[in-house]
């Protein structure tokens, strides 16, 4: 994986949302045991998924991430018994959410990583890269970034069609 | 009266024979209650394979008091007295002594035992010592044929013994036969007494 | 939007009806004030322009004529109560003429412990519906002039009221064109839309109506004003935009009463309700909870069950 | 004639007068070499073996009471050459001093009290403890270097652990040491401590087949060129039934079973024409002419 | 401008291997606001310390990021490292190149551009970090137990001894709870009312123990260390104070033939009663269900007799509250019964054993009461249908247990031994009578517990049979008892007098109600759940909260005294400090922001969340705010993801320091 890694031209930034319980401790077993990954993904460290908000998500897109791994204790299994409850519902709308906006979902992965699952953790951070990797840069936000402002003319043809149909 | 050694037991202080218990354990010197059916025996026993009744399950039945489905089957002549069980009991469980206990209680009852033939030859090889003081395995070999009407049984075997000179065509008697059979007919005798068992 | 345009301007409901209600807000509010079981009532007098309508709060029994309800009577006065006129709430207890979908909006906000239901008068209105964005208001309540939301209203008849103004008239079946366009949205595939909403919310200026009409958006600072952190940019440029409207989206998700007050006060016509509309859908088929007329104690997204779907979830 | 370093009385047992009588032969030459003094038991009998035990306890018990008052007419501890005998004597010896009614009744069976205190001695006792392996080297003349021996102890000669106490139950060394001594090497082998079925020899022939078999089977695995045996009846199934052996299997063994007496006396060079090698089934000659043995 | 540290450290070569960690301090140096970098061979090690301690005074630092191992590992030892320097702890973080960097990725390059990117990260992130003192919260060193059985009462006796005041709260009229009803105990035989009774007396005369029989929790508010419970008194109708014990009102009570449940109803008490002789407290109860004068306003003798006058009729229930600093739950058990099944058991019932319409058919208990000198039988094992002796009796184990389709998969654990124990109480009651048991395994692990079963089977003449019993039935005046002995493969037939089944051990019906009041978890039985199955084997999740005794599990004598001691034990290590201390961690409300829409309250999974008034100086309500009690606070940030208006605020991980790290990706 890793050496047929070093051609590719290009590199997805992965950002990954854990719990500090769970995934971080899984992502630290996976380390321990010497288990190899892309060195695509930050990890950023939450005391719970519970304490994710929507909002990193989306800053994160808008800050340059091609993906976004948001991932903590498995259900039941919670630190503080349920704030990975709480943030089952919360994400499980804001997808919903993206998707009707038009973020491609593929982008966007959820994950339960035990701290006993540094392997499932590898599986998870590799899979979603090289699936990010194939589909290429996150282009919607960041061209957003770049606009100051749309020039609102309808030039391709799905942009008319799509226009036409509302 | 038991049909087959599968059919139901029925259970209560009439039905367990726990005197019959007690004089095997009498007879053996060992505990019978002692055991925990850990099955150790069975798993060691060179003769399992010839028993219909495994040792363990020997022991099971006399805890249960159902000596007709001991005596009745062909297990208890089956042992080797090998001394493999007892040796290895982690409860010290003298199941060879239980097992010789258990032939001398079918032997003096004279039932009907599944295993004639090793009751023949233990018999002829006692008669033999009573009557010779020692054992000459061309008269017991022959003796044994003759009852048991397998007359050639062996019979490539005696004259290559022969020939080796391992087998005595003529032997003679101990000179104390007398006091020999004076040991069978005191023991007789005690036992007419209900001294001895 | 515009296909609106093409309908029947034939009025959908006789004017006495219109009458009717206003009558009987009049006389109820009279009694209440009179009796000074409320110290002020909250509903709509007649604007300047001509058939135009505006909220007013009346505290005084003679004044009680002032108040009517015509189709032009558009306002979600539950704003009222927690924004625009916060301090009415500290007179005493007030009497407010609801509509169906104002209704939902107190009863979230009674669910919010904005406002206490022992606090108020409600004079529910049997609801016809009323005027779309960019009518006349002196044009009849027509299938051409009818807000789109009340095309595919559920909740005519307010429950839970303490009084109900007039008697839904028989009106004729309006096909559902919001519906309709979110059916067609969702048809899209992901760029199509993402192309669809990028135009839309491409336009928005950043006024702030939508937040400012909203019953809901009652936060004394929101956090999309925050500069440390700055979570969501605050000028004008697509990606704030962008930015702005999905978090806005997001916090309405499970609390939008369908109003749909953001839309209409769009100065640019950005389809607002399609997004409220579409996160009460998804909540509704995955937690079978939505906006309704009473008080909820934990909203969809206040609560959890431990078999909650997680299908997406690796 | 020089005088005997140690001096026993002996029990051969009937095999010996018989089937086995090469064990007693190699016995009696094993012991003139290293100066050991055996003097039979007059008139001794049969210790009953398995039969009586089997279902005549006070008729077992008594007999070998017999023996053992007999035995008092000679000097020195009591040798056993029999393991089966060895068995019995010891194991009545155990039971009459541990219980006072069986005793009472084995007395009365005799018409005398019982003398038990002479020691009874399996001949590898005497071998390893009573003359010592040091002695035992030392009377080495020629070394049985490179004979692979599988040592077959069977149930009797150690088991049931608190009776004959000749060494350890489950994992013996004696004879292994003692063939040691003579140069031998040993092999591991899994089936040491089985039963051979002796006692069927004669009602289950069938029985004796199947169990000897694996007892040479497993010996064969093990590389070794010979089987050392220590009781007749051990002998008797592996070597005079060993063709049959063969055929109910068919296997081919050709294993050679040799009485531990002949090995040692063999080593301790005495001439293989006294130790009765002709009169085995299997023969072992050609084995001990390719070790250059004889 | 902010002066931040960063020490990059070379963990020997398990960082330095793969990251060149010259270069990721040499990239630390230009970011913005770093006023020092350096790397290390070891920085754990006590040089490596100094040099960050150095640095913090001499470079006047007001932050520092240590990258090296993940901060599970080392975060408490450099943060100790920080505050010896006089910087406060949380103003150091640690950036994970090791476990996250070093040691899952080959390529130097890129390990070393991803440990820079993640030190820089750290670095925006700790600008933001804000100084934080632990919170403290004051111990009220008085504690609750709830339950009066042997484990509430050892736990009451430890924590009292100590010197710390002890609430007991017990449900029925007197304490002792089971133990109180057996007869012997396994496995030295010891009369346990003889053992109990001492305990119960102590209880009582404890200067340090308030005692409530007849009385139960209503309500629990606060958090650890201080908690409010509301306990409910229920009308005794005899005053405490004035009753002497005499007893006299118990003999005149006309009203006498009530079911005793103490005796398993095999005896009878009057309406007027203590539940047995050796109770504590000795003041009898009237049970107003079956007291004439309750349902009829006449009779009234007791009062007329009671010297002292301490029959009460009018006594009402009453609540009182209690201030506590730590709760120990010592609920006990019941057992299953197969008449009845007790509200939530998830066992199907046994039809094939009658439904306990067979009178012969008794449980465990009952037959501890048959057996027990005190019992309705004095002691003589005679059958509850016509008190005949019986010469056959037939135990059968796991009734109930380790039945996973009749409902519970879990062994009780206790019955093995106390079977063995009645086959040998029978045995020396009924000499020439047989006892039977039919059982899966004998589960004796425990001291001279093996050797106790043995004994009933080798000295006590009891005949164990491997193997379930299929079913019972009735014929003539015996119980036919279809089994079959497994190790023989044989059916096998008793035709018993009498059968004593071990039915399951179960929580307390209600057990999860009290478990709602006191916000603890309990599992799919409703046993209360331990915070770590091995390690925190007698905490809640919920902070000082404990379990003693069969309420968490099936339990004998011996480990229940054991897990009571280790509760108390773990409730002085509690009250050994007048403070709490606990990472300040834990969320803060912006009084100006909040809109007190309560979404936190509502998310809150500590109940941490309450409401405040904010009023003005004139003390007219300004505003209503939500508060987050920090002793109750778990840190885990919910509701600041849920609060619309961000006015809630999680320390060590707020906004702006999530944020920082984002804009650095």
């Amino acid at each position: 994986m890793h050496a047929e890694k070093l051609k590719h031209d290009f590199e997805p930034k992965i950002v990954a949302f854990v719990c500090t319980w769970c995934t971080y401790a899984g992502a630290d077993l996976a380390g321990t045991s010497r288990m190899q990954y892309p060195p695509n993904v930050r990890v950023l460290k939450f005391p719970c998924t519970g304490r994710i908000d929507p909002v990193f998500i989306l800053r994160a897109f808008q800050k340059g991430a091609d993906g976004i791994l948001v991932s903590g204790c498995h259900p039941g299994d919670c630190h503080y018994m349920a704030g990975n409850f709480h943030a089952r519902r919360r994400f499980a709308t804001f997808r919903k959410l993206l998707e009707f906006i038009g973020v491609d979902l593929e982008r966007l992965q959820f994950s339960w990583v035990s701290a006993a699952e540094g392997g499932k953790w590898v599986e998870v951070v590799t899979e979603l890269t090289e699936r990010v990797r194939s589909m290429g840069p996150m282009a919607e936000f960041k061209e957003l970034e770049l606009e100051e402002c749309w020039s609102g003319k309808l030039d391709t043809a799905e942009l008319q069609e799509a226009y036409a149909a509302i | 009266m038991l049909q087959n050694k599968n059919s139901k037991m029925t259970l209560s202080a009439e039905t367990m024979n726990l005197d019959f218990v007690k004089k095997v354990e009498k007879l053996s010197g060992s505990s019978v209650r002692r055991c925990f059916q850990c099955g150790k025996c069975s798993a060691g026993c060179p003769m399992r394979t010839f028993m219909e009744h495994p040792p363990n399950r020997i022991v099971r039945l006399l805890q249960l008091g159902q000596y007709e489905r001991v005596l009745a089957g062909r297990s208890i002549w089956y042992c080797a007295s090998c001394e493999t069980c007892s040796t290895r009991c982690p409860n010290k469980v003298d199941l060879a002594a239980i097992m010789d206990a258990l032939r001398k209680c079918s032997w003096d009852a004279k039932g009907a035992s599944k295993e004639s033939l090793v009751q023949l030859a233990n018999r002829l090889f006692l008669d033999n010592i009573r009557t010779y003081g020692r054992q000459y395995e061309m008269r017991l070999a022959a003796a044994f044929n003759l009852h048991s009407g397998k007359l050639l049984k062996d019979f490539m075997l005696g004259p290559k013994l022969l020939t080796k000179g391992k087998l005595k065509m003529f032997h003679q008697k101990n000179k104390n036969l007398q006091e020999i059979e004076k040991i069978f007919s005191r023991i007789e005798e005690l036992r007419k007494k209900g001294e001895a068992p | 939007m515009n296909s609106a345009k093409q309908q029947d301007t034939a009025p959908l409901v006789d004017n006495s009806y219109f009458s009717a209600v206003t009558t009987a807000i009049r006389s109820e509010a009279g009694r209440l004030l009179a009796a000074g079981e409320v110290t002020a009532v909250i509903g709509y007098k007649s604007g300047r322009r001509k058939g135009s309508a505006q909220p007013v709060i009346i505290s005084d029994a003679s004044r009680v004529d002032e108040l009517i309800f015509s189709p032009a009577s558009v306002n979600n006065l539950a704003l009222y109560l927690t924004k625009a006129k916060k301090e009415v709430t500290k007179s005493g207890r007030i009497a407010i003429v609801a509509k169906g979908c104002d209704l939902k909006a107190l009863a979230g906000l009674m669910g919010e412990s904005q406002l206490k239901r022992e606090n108020l008068f409600i004079i529910g209105i049997a609801c016809a519906g009323v005027h779309g964005s960019g009518v006349a208001p002196s044009e009849p309540l027509s299938a051409a002039s009818i807000a789109r939301k009340c095309r595919e209203c559920t909740v005519h008849l307010p429950e839970g009221v303490d009084l109900v103004a007039g008697s839904i008239p028989t009106m004729p079946q309006l096909d559902a064109l919001e519906s309709a366009d979110l059916a067609r949205l969702e048809a899209m595939t992901p760029a199509e839309r993402w192309a669809f909403w990028k135009e839309q919310f491409s336009r928005c200026i950043r006024c702030m109506a939508c937040r400012q009409v909203c019953p809901f958006c009652y936060c004394e600072q929101c956090l999309c004003d925050r500069n440390r952190p700055q979570g969501v940019e605050t000028t004008p440029r697509p990606a704030g935009n962008m930015g702005w409207h999905i978090v806005r989206a997001m916090h309405l998700a499970g609390r939008c009463a369908g109003c749909a007050e953001c839309e209409r006060s769009c100065p640019m016509d950005i389809p607002l309700n399609l997004l409220n509309r579409k996160m009460a859908k998804e909540l509704k088929e995955l937690y079978g909870q939505e906006a309704g007329m009473q008080p909820q104690e934990k909203g969809p997204l206040a609560q959890y069950k431990e078999d909650d779907d997680q299908s997406f979830i690796k | 004639m020089t005088k005997n370093v140690l001096n026993y009385s002996y029990y051969p047992g009937c095999s010996l007068h018989a089937s086995a009588k090469e064990y007693d032969e190699s016995t009696q030459e094993l012991f003139k070499i290293l100066r050991i003094g055996l003097q039979e038991v007059p008139d001794w009998l049969c210790c009953g073996a398995t039969p009586a035990h089997n279902v005549d306890e006070l008729l077992s018990l008594s007999l070998c009471a017999k023996n053992l008052e007999l035995s008092e007419q000679v000097e020195g501890d009591l040798a056993v050459a029999c393991a089966a005998c060895f068995s019995r004597l010891k194991t009545a010896q155990h039971k009459l001093e541990e219980n006072p009614e069986k005793r009472k009744q084995v007395e009365y069976a005799l018409d005398a009290p019982l003398t038990m205190d002479k020691p009874v001695k399996h001949l590898l006792e005497i071998l390893a403890k009573d003359y010592g392996l040091e002695q035992l080297s030392s009377a080495m003349r020629k070394s049985l270097s490179g004979l692979k021996v599988a040592c077959y102890y069977g149930c009797l000669l150690t088991r049931p652990a608190d009776v004959p106490q000749l060494d350890c139950a489950e994992a013996p060394t004696i004879m292994e040491r003692v063939i040691e001594s003579m140069g031998a090497e040993t092999v591991k082998w899994s089936h040491r401590l089985e039963c051979c079925g002796a006692n069927f020899t004669l009602s289950r022939p069938g029985v004796v087949l199947q169990l000897s078999n694996e007892i040479l089977a497993s010996a064969q695995r093990a590389g070794a060129d010979c089987i050392m045996v220590a009781c007749p009846l051990c002998h008797a199934n592996l070597d005079i039934r060993q063709k049959d052996i063969e055929a109910a299997s068919g296997t081919r063994y050709n294993l050679p079973v040799l009485y531990m007496t002949q090995l040692l006396a063999l080593g301790a060079g005495v001439s293989a024409k006294k130790l009765g090698f002709d009169s085995m089934m299997v023969s072992p000659l050609p084995l001990l002419q390719e070790k250059g043995l004889v | 401008m902010s002066r931040i540290g960063v020490f990059v450290c070379h963990c020997g070569e398990n960082i330095s291997r793969t990251v060149d960690v010259e270069r990721v301090a040499e990239a630390a140096r230009k970011i913005s606001g770093v006023a020092y970098a350096c790397d290390y061979k070891y920085m754990c090690s006590d040089p490596g310390q100094n040099l960050l301690k150095n640095a913090v005074s001499e470079q006047k630092l007001d932050g520092i990021v240590v990258a090296a191992c993940s901060p599970r590992m080392h975060e408490k030892t450099f943060r100790k490292a920080a505050q010896s320097a006089g910087l406060n702890p949380y103003l150091c973080e640690m950036a994970n190149i090791r476990e996250h960097c070093s040691w899952v990725h080959e390529d130097k390059e890129e390990a070393t551009a991803k440990a820079t990117e993640i030190v820089t990260m750290l670095v925006e992130r700790v600008k933001m970090n804000k100084k934080l003192q632990p919170i403290t919260v004051p111990v009220t060193k008085r504690a609750l137990v709830i339950g009066g059985g042997i484990a509430g009462i050892q736990a009451a006796l430890d924590i009292a001894d100590c010197g710390h005041h002890v609430v007991l709260v017990e449900r029925e009229p007197s304490i002792g709870g089971h133990m109180a009803q057996l007869s012997e105990t396994f496995p030295t035989l010891d009369c346990s009312q003889c053992i109990m009774t001492p305990k119960m007396v102590d209880v009582a005369n404890h200067p340090n123990i308030t005692l409530h029989t007849y009385s139960e929790v209503e309500n629990v508010d606060g958090y650890i260390g201080n908690f409010q419970i509301t306990i409910k008194k229920k009308a005794r109708s005899v005053d405490m104070d004035k009753c002497t014990g005499c007893g006299i009102c118990m003999a005149k009570c006309p009203q006498k033939k009530i079911p005793n449940a103490f005796d398993k109803n095999l005896g009878m008490r009057p309406a007027i009663y203590v539940p047995f002789p050796q109770a504590v407290p000795n003041t009898p109860v009237i049970d107003r269900e079956n007291c004439t004068w309750f349902k009829t306003g006449k009779c009234g003798v007791c009062a007329k007799v009671c010297g002292p006058g301490a029959v009460d009729y009018s006594q009402e229930d009453q609540l009182i509250v209690e201030d506590v600093g730590a709760i120990v739950v010592a609920t006990g058990f019941e057992l299953y019964s197969i008449a009845e099944k007790p509200k939530g058991s998830m066992i199907k019932g046994y039809g094939e054993f009658g439904h306990g319409k067979i009178p012969d058919v008794i449980d465990g208990m009952t037959f501890e009461r048959l057996a027990s000198a005190s019992g309705p039988t004095g002691g003589k094992i005679l059958r509850p249908s016509d008190g005949k002796e019986p010469q056959s009796v037939v135990f059968l184990q796991c009734i109930g247990s380790r039945a996973r389709e009749k409902g519970i998969s879990y062994c009780s654990k206790i019955c093995c031994m106390y079977t063995a124990k009645h086959t040998m109480l029978y045995h020396h009651k009924v000499h020439d009578g047989q006892a039977y048991v039919f059982f899966m395994d004998a589960r004796t692990p425990g001291k001279g517990y093996d050797e106790f079963w043995r004994r009933s089977i080798e000295d006590e003449n009891a005949v164990y049979i491997r193997g379930a019993v299929s079913r019972l039935y009735e014929k003539g005046d015996k119980i036919v008892v279809m089994g079959s002995d497994i190790s023989l493969g044989i059916q096998v037939e008793i035709e018993a007098d009498m059968v004593v089944l071990a039915t399951a051990v179960q929580p307390r019906t209600g057990a999860e109600l009290l478990a709602q009041k006191l916000g603890i978890s309990y599992d799919k039985y409703n046993f209360y759940s331990e915070a770590h199955a091995k390690l925190r084997p007698v905490e809640c999740a919920t902070a000082g909260v404990y379990l003693a005794g069969a309420c968490q599990g099936p339990k004998d004598i011996p480990d229940t005294v054991s897990q009571a001691s280790a509760a108390a034990a773990k409730v002085m290590t509690l009250f050994a400090k007048d403070e709490l201390e606990r990472e300040p961690i834990v969320a803060k409300v912006d009084d100006k922001r909040c809109v007190a829409c309560f979404y936190c309250k509502k998310v809150c999974p500590y109940g941490a969340v309450e409401e405040k008034e904010i009023r003005d100086r004139q003390g007219n309500l300004v505003k209503v705010v939500a508060y987050v009690n920090p002793g109750v606070c778990g840190g885990c940030g919910t509701c600041q993801a849920t609060c619309p208006s961000k006015s809630v605020e999680l320390d060590g991980y707020t906004d702006e320091q999530i944020m920082a790290q984002i804009e650095a990706l």
